[in-house]
């Protein structure tokens, strides 16, 4: 039987180690991801079955792990790096940005660069400092890197099967505080475009569009609003590089009003280009501005604040309120 | 020869290679095991050879009372350490990162230490802060989660906590080189652990304070285990030898000895001072306890490893010594137990206490000087906040 | 006499020295600043005058740079920090955005953090890869940071001043093509608020809003334009962090229409966030989309192909006309 | 003496520091001038002293029609990398980043690699591509700004010129960590400069190399400067023993020496291929030239420096020893004089017929796999475009 119900870490577990099994080109490397099986256990068990040869605990450097991924990728293996948190990315940023986004291109397509970079992100969790960030923009903004997330357990499971099996870099945004969110996974399907946007829920009124944590939060503001009569459709974008447009677009030309959400700041993060784009492809269209739902301009803050300064249910809302008001 | 040394050890099972080790043409072998700068014996005996009787003169003005004091501390540091843990168990925070077994190697480094010198601590260095004289419930704000550092860094000289590894490395040369600029003869320390060994940062920060020659002591406590990640993925040489390819000298101590720890630090913050610049100390020492609260070693390492560390446990190595030696007796012990039921109870009473941040603090600090988009921010989440509360 | 004509490399030199010789805390930090100058001399002869003190030529290491920097400020002293080139910030990346921006918040604001990080940015002088990038939007993204950009002498003078008396950490984007580029500079005036933007030229049909090296873009179109009876509005932005969203929004209440123009790529550029922003703001004042004008989502290309990858005249009149035509 | 050793000079005169130098307690210092290895005096004479016995055996088999061929190569390089200088003055390059005078660092150790190995190389190795059958004109086209890197790095397994500093080092080791998965006996050989020992990546390629234990050489030119910075303000201990604190060897090669330079490149490569792991080698040379056509070294160094380096010269050496020797006539030399005439005529052409790219290339291979914004802004901007051509 291939469909089963697990867990979005499950999920990823089962899609890595598929990846290891049917690729032998296909590393894990990481901080911890050896017997440790990470500190969230996607890689569990991987090192014991597939051995420390192609589950490789690192040095703690996270230039130094995508840099020699980078390596790796030249000599023909197709890296799949754990990032141990969101807010220890930056160390590798150069490398990333500078090597793996550009490396392609540099070589006039000469060579490719097909490292998976893992990312668990965004908050939630209660966690200290460093470990509750969504740095997605980041990543988004820059071209040569392709950036998806999964909002939930058959995504996971095929949409890094799709990205390993991408001849491009993808930063893989693992939305940790859902990795204990279980869902049907399907391992025969035959899956979507990586790409492409998904609607979660259709609707008439007004489209909510999100990505990874919050798609299950717009799904739960939809129903709520649905109790109150409105009819709103949610959009999992599943790619903030590229966005799909189209999709976007079509919902919204159904809908005539958008909500975007996310946890990362709202100035300049995903939500901007999207409210900007969208604006751009369907202004006769829209009843009302794009809005815009996420984080402040401030540091990602203390845990025992962070269900106020998180968008939640009241405040996607309130977003929707504000949008059929105009 | 001019050829550096090799690897003292054999090349990783795991590399992979299946090739034979051929002949080098050229390769000066260091000695297999470094020695251990050691003043107290695991069993709580004075060390005598060549070495310690080196660095024996940095302790001979320690008396009886300061032994006691040392010992004090570490049982203190110890006992709010597991009130911390139980804390969490109890989830009063969420989340602790035990020093179990890294007691003297903070103790002895922190009481090394003169007012106007200067510390950067990992997240770990609960001993040291116990050192500087700050208030040990400061340290559980961003555990319990209520702020990402509670206390003010010039206060006691002791700045706040790093999370991201190695990071603080850095600050503490850019800090010691403004100490040379200004003159001054205090000197900075900065902590880190054997895992942050390998982070850029760290080496540069090995560049930076060489080149300046500035008065900084790396205090690397090699607790043999980064998170589930033994030394060996770090370095296949012992530590305290990185820094003489940068141009200063190296040093291995015994880290659960805190004489030797004391004298070591001593000597390599003389050096600062005396505008020697840089030293790196390698505290060998052993975390007794998991990564953090978070964290399961039985899935990674032995209980037998374990084991083998409580023998040479610091605290029991100083009270055996002060024992034999007369330095205490059990009224001592006795008091001191006592004292730390109070600051056990005191630190329980304290976390409860603490207040939740106002909602609005996370507008506050985000700059010296405002900034446009947080004050439109803080005023329609205040609108917003109020909208509920007008019972809208 | 206090005014003068001078280039903006001169007027950032003086600004330097002013800086060197008021405040003994003042330090300047990077490679090649001492007895080079710096690779566009813009340090020039401030190590000769102030000494190797104060004018550090620091090891080859970004990230040790902006880190001993932090060390520095943490210690009293104001270091103001040269990147070579926009292209090679990257390795300092973390220690700006996980440290710099973040320890005033951290500390609950009982440290600060007056430090500037000086990038020359941006294309159009024919260099090899990495030297002519614009990547402003990766900081501004980025709570705790400042980013500024000055378009012309006077600016980068005074903007320099205010920058390094900040006590918040500032980014301050210098527009390489134009570092020649003359203009007067009243070392004895009153300067203007630091993050306020400036209207550079008057119109009424159309606001073009930009920044650093594409404001004397903005003012030959609007130029241009008027000769075709079109009268352009000019907003120099100045400030990227925080952008000047009431000055814009005032403009773009009296044209209606509004064009956003950055060597940046579009895609998440800082022109996504002001199109999303004042569009809300302004949404029923706009009679066309907000355009945006940039970089294309593709590496800077080498510099045979800059011409036609940077936006020019045609393209921003293009963009014009696109916005009148709504 | 469990203590390493200390700097080997003296405390940098600028660092500001007026304190006395103190006793320290402990302190090995090592030699104050590093032994090099040499076999070829600047005189053109064979040294036969240890060292040189220990990597004499490497280049046993040169024969005299190998020496003319190391020659060659040097010339041949010296004489394209003159007619780049020049065709960036006459602006058919946008810039040049010479290689003058490190021709024998570069010409020996390319030399000693294999076909099967793999270059990672910074932006000046253009001897080292030379060996490696890279057409010389395919390495202009970055510099005339025709594209990033026009070369397949598979074709001769030689990288992409790397810009950012030190980056490549990282990609080596991986790279080497990958021959060792495979099982193959391939070896890296990683270039970087005396500036780059200072960045993060180059340390941390230091730490995943001798953990991995991977099959790499790390080949550092020592050319003395980082466009204005002396070696100093990088380290103040020679470059070459940065290794042995990470626990490989690290060796100092007369860098001018195209024999020594083969030789210990050999010997290191050996090593790879044994299963021993990394090697640094620090070829200690001198950049003759401006840090790049953009640069103006009168700014901060002496014509006196130059000068004394000018007697070292790789190529002079090698032609007295050659002459000495009686291993090439005039007719040689002659014949050689002209292939560079041939070869500077070819680059010359070769650039000036070199065509600028299609502006749509601007959007290709940014992706592999494709990209739907990429493939938005092309069509829109090729429709943009053809709105001129219409005549709009
Ligand atoms: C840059 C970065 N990467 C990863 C982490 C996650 N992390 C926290 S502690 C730790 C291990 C640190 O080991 P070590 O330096 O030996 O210090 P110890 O915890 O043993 O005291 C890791 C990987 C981090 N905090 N920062
Ligand atoms: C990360 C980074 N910072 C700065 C630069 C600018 N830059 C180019 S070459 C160079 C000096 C390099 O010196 P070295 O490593 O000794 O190599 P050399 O040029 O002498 O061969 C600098 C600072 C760069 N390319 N990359
Ligand atoms: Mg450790
Ligand atoms: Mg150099």
């Amino acid at each position: 039987m291939a469909i089963e119900k697990m867990s979005i870490a499950k999920a990823l577990n089962e899609s890595l180690r598929k990846a290891l099994d049917t690729d032998p080109k296909v590393l894990i490397m990481g901080e911890d991801v050896g017997k440790l099986g990470g500190v969230f256990r996607i890689t569990d068990g991987l090192q014991k079955d597939f051995g420390e040869d192609r589950v490789i605990d690192t040095p703690l450097a996270e230039s130094g792990i995508v840099g020699t991924a980078i390596g790796l990728a030249l000599r023909g293996y197709r890296p799949v790096v754990e990032i141990q948190f969101d807010g220890f990315v930056f160390p590798a940023y150069d490398q990333i940005v500078t090597q793996l986004a550009k490396m392609h291109a540099r070589a006039l397509g000469k060579v490719k660069m097909p490292v998976v970079v893992r990312i668990p992100y965004g908050g939630a969790i209660g966690a200290v400092e460093h470990h509750s960030e969504s740095p997605e923009a980041l990543f988004a903004h820059v071209a040569g890197l392709k950036v998806v997330s999964p909002s939930n357990a058959s995504d996971a499971y095929w949409m890094m099967q799709q990205a390993i099996q991408s001849d491009d870099p993808v930063i893989f945004f693992e939305p940790k505080r859902r990795y204990w969110d279980k869902g049907e996974v399907d391992t025969e399907a035959i899956p979507g475009e990586l790409h492409k946007a998904r609607v979660a829920r259709e609707g008439s009124d007004l489209t909510l569009a999100a990505y990874g944590p919050m798609v299950k939060l717009c799904l739960e503001a939809a129903a709520a609003a649905a109790e109150e009569g409105k009819s709103v459709e949610v959009v999992d974008l599943r790619s903030m590089s590229p966005v799909d447009f189209d999709g976007v677009q079509a919902s919204v030309e159904k809908t005539r009003r958008l909500v975007v959400v996310h946890e990362a700041p709202v100035f300049l993060g995903v939500g901007s280009e999207i409210a900007a784009r969208i604006t751009e492809r369907c202004f006769y269209h829209l009843e009302a501005p794009v809005l815009r739902v996420g984080g402040f301009h401030t540091p990602y803050p203390p845990a025992r604040l962070e269900d106020e300064y998180l968008p939640g249910l009241d405040r996607v809302l309130d977003a929707v309120d504000r949008s059929l008001a105009y | 020869m001019t050829v550096e040394s090799t690897a003292a050890r054999k090349p990783r099972r795991s590399s992979g290679t299946k090739r034979a080790t051929g002949k080098t043409a050229a390769a000066a072998t260091q000695s297999a095991e470094p020695q251990l700068v050691q003043l107290l014996t695991p069993e709580g005996e004075r060390v005598a050879d060549a070495t310690s009787a080196e660095f024996a003169p940095y302790v001979a003005d320690i008396t009886a009372d300061d032994l006691r004091g040392l010992y004090r501390d570490m049982v203190l540091t110890r006992r709010f350490d597991a009130e911390a843990t139980a804390l969490q168990r109890q989830g009063e925070l969420g989340l602790w990162a035990s020093l179990l077994g890294q007691e003297a190697a903070q103790i002895g480094s922190g009481r090394a230490l003169r007012d106007d010198d200067y510390v950067f601590p990992t997240y770990r260095e609960h001993g040291v802060a116990w050192c500087r004289g700050v208030d040990p419930t400061n340290l559980l704000g961003m555990f319990r989660g209520v702020n990402h550092g509670g206390w003010d860094p010039n206060g006691n000289n002791f700045h706040l906590y790093t999370i991201v590894i190695g990071s603080q490395t850095l600050h503490a040369t850019g800090y010691a080189m403004g100490i040379t600029k200004d003159g001054a003869d205090s000197a900075v320390i900065a902590y880190f652990g054997d895992g942050a060994s390998s982070q850029g940062d760290v080496n540069e920060a090995f560049t930076f304070s060489a080149v300046y020659n500035a008065p900084v002591v790396f205090f690397c406590q090699n607790n043999q285990w980064a998170i589930s990640e033994p030394t060996e993925r770090q370095t296949r040489v012992p530590l305290y030898q990185r820094a003489s390819g940068f141009g200063f000298p190296g040093i291995r101590v015994d880290g659960n000895d805190v004489l030797a720890c004391l004298a070591v630090t001593r000597w390599a913050l003389e050096r600062a001072r005396n505008g020697e610049g840089p030293t790196l100390v390698e505290a060998f020492t052993y975390r007794m306890g998991a990564h953090t609260t978070s964290d399961d070693p039985t899935k990674y390492r032995r209980d037998e490893e374990r084991a083998a560390w409580e023998h040479k446990d610091p605290i029991e190595r100083l009270k055996t010594h002060l024992l034999a030696s007369g330095g205490a007796d059990e009224e001592f012990f006795a008091a001191l137990e006592a004292e730390s039921e109070t600051l056990g109870k005191r630190v329980r009473e304290a976390v409860r206490a603490m207040p939740d941040p106002d909602t609005m603090a996370i507008f506050e600090n985000v700059y010296a000087d405002g900034h446009a988009l947080v004050d439109e921010e803080r005023a329609q989440f205040a609108a917003y906040l109020a909208s509920f509360e007008e019972g809208n």
